[in-house]
């Protein structure tokens, strides 16, 4: 179903830090929250930053629809980011939403969610609905060290997870593409989605196109306006450019050019 | 009640705001935000005869109070354009303008010829200053022959309104101002991008595909208003202003430049609803000021 | 220890890191806040024949990042220069550049003569892009026959390495920068500042008593960069590069871009000790990148 | 004697609310602070302002030498005044001191201080240090209305207060040049001082110049540097133009053109 865009103002509920680099931030809409499907996302404007001209595309990480919140998983990259990750309860947040498509979500199957870094925000609201719709969920998250590994608790609740770190200070040590997960029980498995480091999920795609399995990548282009304004964020298609903010961020691997 | 509407040249826009081509798609991407009726008028894309797929990702670079892009003027082409965008858009209760490129005149010529004729499509927008195409584009605006043989061509065989659209990647923009009025322009719209650059300095690498791009947002403000006062000093055609306009202060600065309407770009983009706002701040404007008419603001800049 | 220092066409300046004429006074405005001699080199306040008073109050608006000016060469003119001013800057450790403006060419001339010999004078910056003076000025620098005639004129008098800083207002940077090689600069500076304008909409009057002025700061750092790009790829002798430079960062993007040193502007007026803040960081930078010679930075920036 | 300016970072230990438009902030130097003169001011960084470029001028109000405390009234005026007035204790403040010449302040004498607005600012530090010299202070501070008139408290330790506001909703009803001080006591005052509006300060030096008496102004020019670099504040004087930001911002009436 459409959900109609719109500009909002949330407020800040809580502002949790999940390590030195992430925080999430609980947003409560004014109204009744619309649905939303995983894979969505925001676009944030920054108040008060000096080089944050344009909006930040953040995905939704999860969603309380009892409370009307929603939270957005946020790593401190740069002046938004930190800015962002400075806001607290009280505080307002300009949002557009809701943007984007979202994962397939179907009502069976053993399905395996892949991410890298903070590409595992959107994965926490597609596992939940992938368990809430009948199907086995299998998380598998990779991180440079424990130190920034998210906390695993709400993931724990939808299935089983999977770690690497590239230092092995825990989980698997290495890359996704080292744990068993993708290694040996990749054929187990009816689908694989994945969102993170670009080169996180061209390694992952790589595996699942060679076992046959169909495989959603979410990307993360760089993003003018969020909703298919701009012309920006386009990817290479087999049907031409496509704008990863409308016709994306999630896409099948085999419509993709190059992957 | 205050008056809005402005007359540019002839064409009657309900009031001063427009949307800026390449940042408003073709109106449809803002139906969730605003009542597209409410607008004065709206430029669409960027269009050229062919299908384009503009130029390789990235495309997008933020910078200090703006943005460079490099979209390379993708689109489906003018057929696409009238046989399919055209009867989805055509409901819109304001003057739609299309915005046409090419890469030689003949080009402009023939997708000028095929838009002949649209009710609804009042005129076009003549863009001969976009920065990102490798032919023509910029090439046609930075020099005053090529500028002139452009718009008369286009103006021998289109019959409706037609705005020609200046770069401000010139020397003197008062001489290509009065070459294509010359020419026979019924409006001149400026400024489109800066041609600009930015590096990654950590990777050492360009952040845009094509290395330069155009630069838009309120850095080029002051830019923007400089050349649109001297254009309005420079020709009699109407001028519609642009280039970094956020709010109703600053469509209200382009219009004491000598802007008769103005246009809406890359705001767009961080408040999808500004430019009906913007009708709104003007006319709150105009209250505080017992301004009745909006044309009285038209180059009403006072100087010593 | 890295090698920062760097050659432009047979002047070594210690590090890259120069300051931008007009913002950074004689230098002695800065004493409390730096050690001058850290510095690669300064240019001083635009020079002029004779003493002129400048524009009329007000000379500045703020922007979107960044700022206009319209000082219009105020200065005691090159004899007070050189009896007043030089004997007590010339202790400073560093090469020190006299930025010389003229309405003729005369002018200019006789300027530039008036500061051969000076010891502790390595060269000139030959002004011929300055946008708030009436004559002379800008439009030396916008056409390229006056643009020629000038340098070649000052070159011929004047000994000393004689820097031609060029005008961003022009439709093609690399054809000015051709000239003014040809006619003998041994150096290029760019970018002046771009000549914009602002309004106070609710006074609906100009901010600056000239209306049109100099616009500098990061805004302008895209059109900057990409002019110093163009500029390289064009002319064999050296580009100081400026236009926005508030941190190291923005100084190495710079020389990515083709800078062989570059010029610290209006970065100065919010923190008078970042010129020196930006050697260090780009010490810093290099030892974070395993460079060991600066001048590997110069032009660097990779295309596929 | 001259102080070398300097860049410092002070923390705010104080912000004080005196009326809808006006605070105080006390701001705390990290050392020693070094004599500050009656008239010079400070040009104060704006963090995270999106149109705050440059940093503003702001005058030094008052000095607490004992706790190496600056008070800084400002006024809500735009973003950057706006930002300002919203630190809190323990927030940092990027300040350039101190700048700028200065009052002067005679060992004796009868002296009327005129202040309009915000303008009021540099006469508390002013007063004091005439009293403490040993001259007899006269303040006459003119507001729009009662709502954003000072607090007087300050004011009224070091002499006498006179007040107007334009509304009449407290003290004398009209401009400053209403007041009895100004209307009639001015012949048995030895200086004026004044600062506030152009409008108001070219009012009060048109009937001191008519009656003879000593006035010095406080100017407000546009200021992009503030030590002199950028020439920008220039104000026109029987020498030529003057920098208002070094050899002023305090001038002498009998020097400047056209007043
Ligand atoms: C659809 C989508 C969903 C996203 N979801 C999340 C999310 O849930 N949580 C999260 O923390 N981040 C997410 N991102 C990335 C996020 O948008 C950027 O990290 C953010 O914009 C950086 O802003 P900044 O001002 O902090 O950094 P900047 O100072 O702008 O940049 C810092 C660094 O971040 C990188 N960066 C900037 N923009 C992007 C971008 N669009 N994508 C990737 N890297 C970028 C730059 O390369 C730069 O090196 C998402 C991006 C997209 C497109
Ligand atoms: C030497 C000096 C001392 C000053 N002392 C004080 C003080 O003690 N307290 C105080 O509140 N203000 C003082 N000011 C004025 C103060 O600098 C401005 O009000 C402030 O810069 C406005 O910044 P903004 O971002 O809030 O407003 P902006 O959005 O920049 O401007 C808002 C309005 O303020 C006016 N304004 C901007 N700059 C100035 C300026 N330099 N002078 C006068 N008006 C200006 C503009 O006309 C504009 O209409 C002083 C100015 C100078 C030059
Ligand atoms: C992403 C983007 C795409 C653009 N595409 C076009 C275009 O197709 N045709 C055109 O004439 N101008 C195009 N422009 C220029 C704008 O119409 C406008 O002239 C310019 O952005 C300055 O206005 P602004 O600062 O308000 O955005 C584009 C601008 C942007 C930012
Ligand atoms: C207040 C001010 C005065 C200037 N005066 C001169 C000048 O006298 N001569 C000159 O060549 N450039 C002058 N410039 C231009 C600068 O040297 C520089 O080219 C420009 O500001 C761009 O650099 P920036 O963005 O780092 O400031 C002046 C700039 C400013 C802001
Ligand atoms: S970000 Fe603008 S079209 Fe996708
Ligand atoms: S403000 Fe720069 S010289 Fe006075």
């Amino acid at each position: 179903m459409y959900m109609k865009k719109r500009v909002e103002l949330f407020t800040v509920t809580r502002n949790r830090r999940i390590n030195n680099e992430y925080i999430v931030l609980y947003a409560k809409a004014n109204g009744e929250l619309p649905d939303i499907s995983p894979g969505e996302f925001v676009e944030i404007k920054v108040e008060n930053g000096q080089n944050t001209f344009l909006r930040r595309p953040i995905s939704i990480h999860e969603v309380h629809q009892e409370t009307n919140e929603m939270l957005l998983l946020i790593q401190e990259v740069g002046e938004g980011s930190r800015l962002l990750a400075a806001l607290m309860p009280g505080d307002k947040l300009d949002l557009i939403y809701p943007l984007g498509n979202s994962f397939t979500v179907p009502k069976s199957g053993r399905m395996l969610l892949v991410g890298g870094g903070v590409g595992v925000a959107p994965l926490l609201i597609l596992g939940r609905r992938l368990r809430e719709e009948g199907a086995e969920v299998n998380f598998l998250l990779g991180a440079r060290d424990r130190e920034i590994l998210m906390d695993l608790t709400d993931y724990k609740q939808h299935g089983l997870v999977g770690v690497t770190t590239e230092d092995g200070s825990a989980g698997v040590k290495g890359y996704v593409t080292d744990h068993p997960l993708l290694k040996e029980r990749l054929k187990d498995m009816d689908r694989v989605y994945t969102c993170g480091p670009d080169a996180m999920m061209r390694a992952v795609a790589a595996v699942a196109k060679e076992a046959g399995i169909p495989c959603e990548v979410s990307l993360e282009n760089m993003m003018a306006c969020g909703f298919g304004a701009c012309l920006c964020c386009v990817v290479e298609t087999r049907e031409g450019n496509k704008n990863t903010c409308t016709e994306g961020p999630v896409f099948n691997i085999d419509d993709l050019k190059g992957w | 009640m205050v008056k809005l509407a402005v007359d540019i040249n002839g064409y009657l826009l309900k009031n001063p705001v427009m949307t800026a081509s390449g940042t408003f798609g073709f109106g449809e991407e803002y139906e969730d935000f605003i009542d597209i009726g409410a607008l004065g008028g709206i430029v669409v894309k960027g269009t050229t005869l062919h299908h384009r797929e503009g130029n390789a990702y990235p495309r997008m670079a933020e910078t200090a109070s703006g943005m460079l892009n490099a979209v390379g003027l993708q689109n489906k082409g003018v057929d696409h354009f009238v046989s399919s965008i055209y009867p989805r858009i055509k409901h819109y209760d304001t003057g739609i303008f299309v915005n046409v490129s090419g890469s030689t005149i003949e080009e402009y010529i023939q997708t000028a010829e095929k838009l002949n004729g649209l009710e609804q499509i009042p005129g076009i927008e003549l863009n001969i200053s976009c920065p990102n195409v490798k032919e023509g584009g910029m090439s046609f605006g930075v020099h005053c022959p090529s500028a002139i043989a452009v718009t008369r061509a286009v103006r021998d065989v289109y019959k409706g309104h037609l705005m020609v659209k200046l770069s401000p990647n010139v020397t003197d923009v008062t001489e290509m101002a009065r070459a294509v009025e010359g020419a026979g322009a019924d409006s001149i719209s400026l400024i489109n991008t800066l041609l600009g650059m930015a590096i990654d300095a950590e990777k050492r690498r360009p952040l845009l595909s094509t290395v330069t791009g155009g630069l838009s947002g309120p850095c080029i403000k002051p830019v923007a208003l400089r050349m649109v006062w001297q254009v309005y000093n420079a020709v009699k055609v109407p001028v519609i202003g642009m280039g970094g306009i956020m709010n109703a202060t600053d469509a209200i600065e382009f219009m004491l430049a000598g802007s008769t309407a103005i246009q809406v770009g890359t705001a767009n983009f961080i408040d999808p609803s500004i430019s009906v706002q913007i009708v709104e701040g003007i006319k709150a404007y105009m209250l505080r000021h017992d301004i009745t008419d909006v044309n009285s603001l038209i180059g009403g800049m006072l100087i010593d």
